[in-house]
């Protein structure tokens, strides 16, 4: 009857994910959640919609936005982990903090990107990391030798990198590195930050209110003018060809944990391993970046207890394997690091372990947008260097822009 | 089956200063044949559109069966119109050009094919029915325009110079089959043309119009007898009438040196009873009515001017004979036996009997 | 009759070249969809760039790939059903403005249609949010109605539809209407048929809009059964890794058609009106 | 005669359904677009929206990057427009001849159209890459130095204009060829006997001919010229330096990105005004050349 | 100043399955005034066309002033044309419709004035200058079509039907300027018509054209007295020429039961010995030449032949009887003096002198 129908529409959980169904991640999610229906004991049913998205976050972040201006939001969504302050603070998820269990399993840097004021309203179940891939036999050409390759331990400094490229430049007569300057979205700030950090400079201070006097420090400054002597020695290039590396153009490439499955899958006679992050020769502090996307529970979520139930599922150890083992990326807890390194290759190990020891989250700011785009501005501005020779100049106008959108 | 009255209509385009209809008045009965004639431009397309319903009304009213139609819709008068410029379906074949205004009266397809093949049978376009208008000649278009009309057995039947683009021979055969339909199915119908044997062979009445107006109303031999001015004494007839301003004289009409012409009594009486004795007359002559032939010439001897040709056509059965009497120029047609050449001097004799006679102001017929 | 030739010759191999520098993209599109994704870019910068790979056998591989990783014949479906809904629709709704606009003396018309003109330069990117409240509104969220009817009326086609019918001379249509035809016959089986360049214009046109619609579907859909394949393009473009090759089969797959519909109503785009009846316009 | 004014108002019916849908999905939208526009609107958080006045439209005056955006606008129409067209017809008359290769030439002018702009963003990166480009390689060819096209602040705007330029003239060539088709072919046959040579031909029958087409691709180039978008967005991201940050582009960003959407309304109904008064003085201009 | 030769000229349409010209030769002198003449559809538009260059040559060559053009461009065959359907230029007004041709050709202004405003007092289109096509009725624009090839005094002068939409008046006075135009600038013209008027007083010879072919070149008399074929004595003369199937007997021309006439001795003999004596022969005479006079019947009582008046049609100066003997229809025309009410009977006498005899099977001209 009519009661029977409207219990079980109170434990139908909605769901909305950022990926296809059709994609590993889509079907491992597929797959959660049809555990999760056999298995949870309080009748729960999870019911969920793929939306894919576009590189700039098109398509599912509209649907979303449409749906939070039209009241349609479903119990449970995806978002990105910079999204979280901007989230938290109009009220469109809620804290979960009582949901989840194990939390202490958590990485920091999933707590970290997942917290907004305190509270815990979003949680990660996976990491990312990013490393400098290099072609194993342009080195050799360019005589550098195993022995000179950096490692967690003892990772290059900036000066040690440039005088790496600058051998490579002129044995090899190409672009040494490609670290994607032409990608203005999210990479930017993704990518180039742990330099910053790795220099004891700073975006935003840590209560995110101020860029003034952080974002225009010294510090900061030479993290900048790294990026920009690279650009100006020709180390580096505004326009990368697309797949350089893959094809021997380019000896290093800047990126992601995912390239190793493209390199594995269609460039398998490549030579190629990977090197951290090189670091401040001030602080020779390693960091590199994190961040993932994170499960949450919408504000408006009818049956609170099952979307908690349903979130701390996905997020657990179990859930959580079960999705970055079958996708190859990194764990987002700390048990399960053992068990996805198992079965890892050498460069996924490497990854997970410089994530380990060096992630560093981005900040959490509710105009993260803005901020993110400023910085990648800030990037494009310094690497311009015949026009902004000035690095200070350009970094204390930037902070400045930044201040207006921290409140 | 229906009657036609247009009162007092009067037609003025949008953008135009002037009237191209002014004030046309005219009746027509039920089953009649009306044809309209007049200079290009004188608006008879004109007032065909305003019966079709193609073109508002400036002023006056339209009816049709005794209703005011002013304000019908074209499709709901349900006539049946040739276009002077065709406007045939491009897109259309042959057929479907004609089978069109069935089609959307939701004609049965068996009754469509036979009505459009015995058309096109009539107007020699079977061999055609499946090309498009753009590939065919200036008369087929023309017959395929009349073919669409023909079929649609409708009780008005308005044409616009249906047969401009046919040879003579075909257009024989069509105005006989337009004189058939005609008479077999009692439409009325409004024919607009230039052909003189058209209209001379085909109207019940004839309109002549000039700049907008009716000049005269009448049966074709009303028309060319009894013109109702000079106007229409010119228009009608080819060669045009000969007109020569003269001078009534003592019975005699005279022209400067050049002729003096006793006038048959009776018509005398008439034109001195209305005082023109002594005063300008114009005198009309048609060229068929100055006769070379000897037995005329003999019978009527007053009546003989001698002419100096200047150029003589000959066309198979006769000869028109281009004149000069003096400083007067005039047109003769005589028999083809006749012929004179250029240069030479004839003697042609005027047939008073038959001439026309206007005021040389008002250019409207005395008699 | 040599030098006519010579001159065909040259005129013929100048719009040739024109013709590939167009055209080298689709080129390159089908070849490295053919090829292994490695060779797509180390022949970059040779001429194979524009040939597929010369080993037969990978030339299906990355289609395997892409069949095996989404159900496209489904999206295909859903696509093509959009777009020609979306497409037959625009033809009629447009096409019966612009009659009105170009046949009739309504009231207003000339107002209307200056503030239909003017429509023209909002930014419908930029409406997203207020349109889907709009669809929420009238309920039609998660059906077929939601995706098409937004993109149905344009401006723009029913300023192109008003001009074409224009261009046909009155008496055509006046022959029409004495034959007994009202506005609507004279409309779908005169003007309309005479109208043909337009119809394939916009009819193209519309098909291409609604085919690379990404955006508005996925926001107004949530079963992704329903989905059309620009969403499939887009997930695979941006799902890290990015294969290539995959990514341009895939393209492929949804190029084609487009490029098909556009050689059909092409068809009516040469043969065009010719010389109408009289050559009297 | 009133008749015959009654009649005509059918044409209310024909034009309705297509009204109608405009008025849902176009008006009534861009009418909320007002009325946000003089709000705080956050789209994370609608319901806490605020009236404030005209406090956007304020800010619009003020801000920077948008009005570079309008200036950048400026460019970009002041190029397109020729080029594009100039382009359009040109290839609408080639394609329009009967020749060999035909429908070849069809379809391949078409072609930037349909194909995807992942595809021709990736050649065309690769052509005015400037390491090793083919387009610099070429400008060696004839001796001129290596350019920096997308990545210098005075060359990018350029460079998208090519592009643009060569990806849309497929489109306006469609439409040119609709409308080269309602010419009917006795006129060009008159004229020949006229003696007119084919570029009198074309100035005197073409291009009359092609008037209301002309008027209609140039309102319209004009407008999607305004709306420039997608090209900044994938190739260059606005940069450098906002060199390319083109208004729709800002409005999009203001709204979806930064989740500003009262402000992005503002200066959307401001940029919609600016266009408005650019159509009006072209339709007042083509209008003139009329007579 | 320009000659013209046809030499085996054919042509098929890219999608027709017949030729539409066959095998046309014809070589046209300067200065000479050709009159082409046909049913509807039988190729004239279509060889102006080729000659204009509209159209390409199937097969054949044809030369311009001796020189071959087949492959020479319209524009450079400087060749002044009045289209079937006048191809008016819409989006310019009627000064500007005429002022073109001369502008092209880079005339200086005020020639072109003054041609185009002389022009235009000619066609009687002063008031028009300013209007568009649009604005016109069906004769202003043809008129316009004319004048557009007029001012441009071009070597080579086509003309397709250009005075079909005009009134009668205006057709002769619009044929005399044709005329004279051609007497002046010494033009080489062809000119389509189907108005026999037309044809018999333009032409220095005339082409009688038949399903693509040529039937007959030779003047105009020639062609009205000795007609080549059959159609040739059929189509030019209105109404057309009587033919009745005979059989040649003894110095007769005998139709079953329906008369029996002594054939004049000279026509007779030159009969005879081509061995028509006791064979079928094809008797053609013209309407004019069946007399209804007393005087006729009196001089010639065995040429007499009664006939039963079907219809009776008065033409102002003359009447037309369609009449019946027997079964057999036959046209005559006499004077409109002798009209004759229909249904009565009336003799007719056959001048067979003028009459011509055409062979049963090849239906060419015996004599
Ligand atoms: N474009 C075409 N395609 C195919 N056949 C054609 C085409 N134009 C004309 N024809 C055919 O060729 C023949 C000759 O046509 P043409 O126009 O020369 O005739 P015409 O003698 O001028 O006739 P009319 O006196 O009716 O104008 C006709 O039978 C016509 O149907
Ligand atoms: N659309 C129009 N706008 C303005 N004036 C027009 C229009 N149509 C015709 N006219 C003018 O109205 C007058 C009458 O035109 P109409 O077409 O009725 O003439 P017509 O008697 O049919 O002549 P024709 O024998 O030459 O066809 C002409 O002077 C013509 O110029
Ligand atoms: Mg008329
Ligand atoms: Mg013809």
């Amino acid at each position: 009857g009519c009661s029977s129908q409207k219990a079980q529409n109170q434990n139908t959980v909605t769901m909305w994910v950022h990926v296809s169904k059709d994609d590993p991640e889509g079907k491992a999610l597929s797959k959660n959640i049809s555990i999760f229906n056999k298995t949870n004991k309080h009748g729960y049913k999870a019911k969920v919609e793929f939306i894919p998205r576009s590189s700039s976050g098109g398509g599912y972040e509209d649907k979303i936005n449409a749906a939070v201006n039209s009241g349609s939001l479903p119990d449970v969504l995806t978002l990105d982990g910079p999204n979280t302050a901007a989230y938290a603070h109009s009220k469109i998820i809620q804290p979960i903090d009582k949901y989840i269990t194990n939390k202490s399993d958590l990485l920091p840097s999933i707590v970290k990107q997942g917290t907004y004021k305190g509270k815990l309203y979003a949680v990660g179940y996976q990491e990312s990391s990013v490393g400098i891939y290099y072609n194993k036999k342009l080195f050799k050409k360019a005589g550098i030798s195993d022995s000179e390759l950096p490692t967690l331990n003892k990772p290059w400094t900036w000066d040690q990198f440039l005088s790496i490229c600058k051998r490579l430049k002129n044995k090899l007569h190409t672009t040494p590195f490609n670290m994607n300057l032409n990608d203005r979205s999210e990479w930017s700030i993704y990518a180039f930050a742990p330099f910053v950090w790795s220099a004891n400079g700073d975006i935003v201070n840590s209560s995110s209110t101020k860029s003034t006097g952080y974002f225009d420090s010294a510090k900061t400054a030479s993290a900048f003018k790294f990026i920009q002597e690279l650009v100006k020695k020709g180390y580096t290039t505004l326009s990368p060809k697309d797949k350089g590396f893959e094809t021997g153009k380019y000896p290093m490439f800047l990126t992601g944990a995912w390239e190793i499955q493209s390199l594995k899958t269609q460039y398998k006679s490549l030579d190629w391993d990977v090197l951290p992050y090189p670091v401040s020769p001030e602080t020779k502090k390693l960091v590199s970046p994190t961040g993932s996307w994170q499960y949450a529970m919408s504000a408006t979520a009818k049956n609170k207890k099952a979307a908690g139930a349903l979130v701390n599922f996905l997020a657990s150890k179990e859930g959580s394997y079960n999705t970055d083992k079958a996708l190859g990326v990194l764990p987002s807890r700390k048990s399960n690091i053992a068990r996805i390194s198992k079965n890892a290759d050498s460069a996924m190990k490497f990854l997970i372990e410089q994530n380990e020891q060096s992630g560093h989250a981005r900040p959490i700011i509710v105009n993260y947008p803005q901020i993110s785009r400023t910085f990648a501005e800030t990037v494009q501005d310094v690497t311009l260097y015949q026009k902004n020779p000035n690095v200070e100049k350009v970094l204390k106008k930037q902070a400045k822009a930044m201040q207006k959108y921290l409140k | 089956m229906a009657t036609i009255d247009l009162d007092h209509i009067y037609k003025r385009y949008d953008k135009a200063e002037n009237y191209s209809v002014t004030d046309f008045d005219l009746h027509i009965k039920d089953n009649e044949f009306i044809v309209f004639v007049g200079p290009s431009g004188c608006g008879k397309s004109t007032t065909l559109r305003m019966i079709a319903g193609l073109e508002d009304i400036t002023k006056g009213t339209l009816k049709i069966n005794g209703k005011v139609v002013n304000d019908v819709a074209p499709k709901n008068r349900d006539i049946a119109m040739v276009f002077q410029n065709y406007a045939l379906y491009p897109h259309m074949t042959v057929f479907e050009n004609m089978a069109f205004g069935l089609k959307i009266r939701k004609v049965d397809k068996a009754t469509i094919n036979k009505k459009v093949t015995d058309a096109a049978k009539v107007l020699g376009l079977e061999a055609y029915l499946k090309r498009k208008p753009a590939d065919l000649s200036g008369g087929q278009r023309q017959r395929v325009a009349l073919g669409r009309a023909i079929v649609r057995d409708a009780p008005i039947f308005l044409m616009d110079e249906p047969l401009s683009n046919l040879d003579a021979k075909l257009r024989v055969s069509m105005r006989a089959e337009i004189a058939k339909i005609h008479q077999d199915l009692k439409t009325t119908t409004i024919y607009v043309t230039h052909d003189q044997v058209e209209a001379m062979t085909l109207a019940d009445r004839i309109v002549v119009m000039k700049d907008g107006k009716i000049q005269q109303v009448g049966s074709p031999l009303e028309i060319y007898r009894h013109p109702a001015n000079k106007f229409v004494a010119g228009f009608i007839g080819a060669p045009a009438m000969n007109f020569f301003n003269c001078q009534l004289e003592k019975g005699k009409v005279v022209l400067n040196n050049a002729f003096s012409i006793p006038i048959p009594e009776g018509i005398y009486k008439q034109l001195a009873e209305k005082g023109y004795e002594g005063n300008e007359v114009i005198l009309g002559i048609r060229p068929e009515d100055m006769h070379s032939e000897e037995l005329f010439l003999n019978t009527f001897p007053e009546n003989t001017v001698s002419a100096k040709v200047v150029v003589s056509e000959l066309l198979g059965s006769e000869t028109q004979l281009y004149c000069k009497i003096g400083d007067f120029e005039l047109v003769s047609k005589v028999d083809a036996r006749d012929f004179v050449k250029p240069g030479a001097t004839i003697k042609l004799g005027f047939d008073l009997n038959k001439a026309s006679f206007f005021d040389a102001k008002t250019e409207d017929n005395i008699l | 009759m040599s030098r006519k030739k010579a001159n065909l010759i040259f005129s013929t191999f100048l719009i040739m070249m024109l013709a590939l520098f167009f055209i080298f993209p689709l080129v390159w599109m089908i070849a490295s969809s053919l090829k292994q994704e490695k060779d797509i870019y180390s022949q970059m910068t040779s001429i194979f760039a524009f040939l597929p790979s010369t080993n037969p056998k990978d030339w299906g591989v990355a289609y395997q790939q892409l069949f095996s990783r989404f159900p496209i014949f489904r999206y295909i479906l859903n696509s093509v059903v959009y777009a020609i809904s979306l497409t037959a629709g625009s033809l009629i709704v447009n096409s019966l403005a612009g009659y009105a606009f170009a046949k009739f003396d309504f009231w207003g018309k000339k107002a209307l249609f200056a503030f239909l003109i003017s429509l023209m330069v909002i930014p419908g990117a930029t409406l997203l949010i207020q349109q889907f409240q709009v669809a929420k509104q009238l309920g039609i969220l998660n059906t077929m109605l939601a995706v098409i009817l937004p993109g149905m009326s344009s401006p723009f086609a029913i300023y192109m539809f008003r001009n074409a019918f224009e261009a046909i001379p009155a008496n055509v249509s006046e022959a029409a209407e004495i034959e007994g035809a009202g506005s609507f016959r004279i409309f779908w089986s005169v003007l309309l048929p005479m109208a043909k360049p337009t119809i394939a214009t916009i009819g193209t046109l519309s098909f291409i809009g609604s085919w690379n619609d990404y955006v508005w579907p996925l926001m107004v859909l949530n079963d992704s059964n329903q989905f059309p394949l620009q969403v499939a393009i887009t997930n695979i473009n941006n799902t890290q890794p990015v294969y290539m090759n995959q990514v341009m089969a895939l393209l492929a797959i949804s190029t084609i058609p487009l490029i098909l519909v556009y050689a059909f109503f092409q068809k009516y785009l040469v043969q065009g009106l010719g010389s109408t009846g009289n050559g009297d316009k | 005669m009133k008749n015959k004014v009654l009649r005509n108002q059918i044409g209310w019916l024909f034009v309705l359904p297509a009204i109608l849908l405009l008025l849902i999905f176009l008006i009534i939208p861009f009418a909320m677009s007002i009325s946000y526009s003089f709000t705080d609107y956050n789209i994370l958080n609608p319901d806490a929206k605020k009236f404030v006045g005209l406090a956007n439209y304020i800010q619009t005056f003020k801000d920077g990057i948008f009005l570079q955006s309008l200036r950048n606008i400026a460019q970009f129409v002041v190029f397109i427009i020729p080029i594009q067209l100039g382009l359009a017809l040109g290839l609408a008359l080639i394609v329009n001849k009967k020749r060999p290769f035909n429908l070849f030439y069809k379809i391949a002018f078409f072609a930037p159209v349909v194909v995807s702009l992942t595809v021709t963003s990736v050649l065309w990166l690769y052509i005015v890459n400037p390491e090793q480009g083919l387009l610099n390689s070429l400008l060696k060819i004839i001796h001129i130095a290596p350019q920096p096209f997308l990545t210098s602040t005075k060359q990018a705007m350029y460079v998208i204009i090519g592009i643009s330029a060569w990806q849309g003239a497929g489109y306006q060539m469609l439409i040119f060829l609709a409308g080269l088709q309602d010419i009917p072919e006795s006129l060009y046959e008159a004229a020949e006997l006229d003696g007119a040579s084919k570029w009198k031909k074309f100035l005197y029958i073409t291009l009359p001919g092609l008037k209301p087409t002309t008027v209609m691709i140039l309102t319209t180039t004009l407008i999607s010229a305004l709306n420039l978008m997608t090209q900044s967005m994938v190739m260059t991201q606005g940069g450098p330096e906002y060199s390319t940050m083109t208004p729709i582009y800002y409005i999009y960003r203001t709204g979806f990105t930064d989740r500003q959407l009262g402000y992005a309304s503002a200066v959307s109904v401001i940029y919609g005004l600016i266009i408005i008064v650019l159509t009006v003085i072209q339709r007042r201009i083509t209008n003139r050349k009329e007579k």
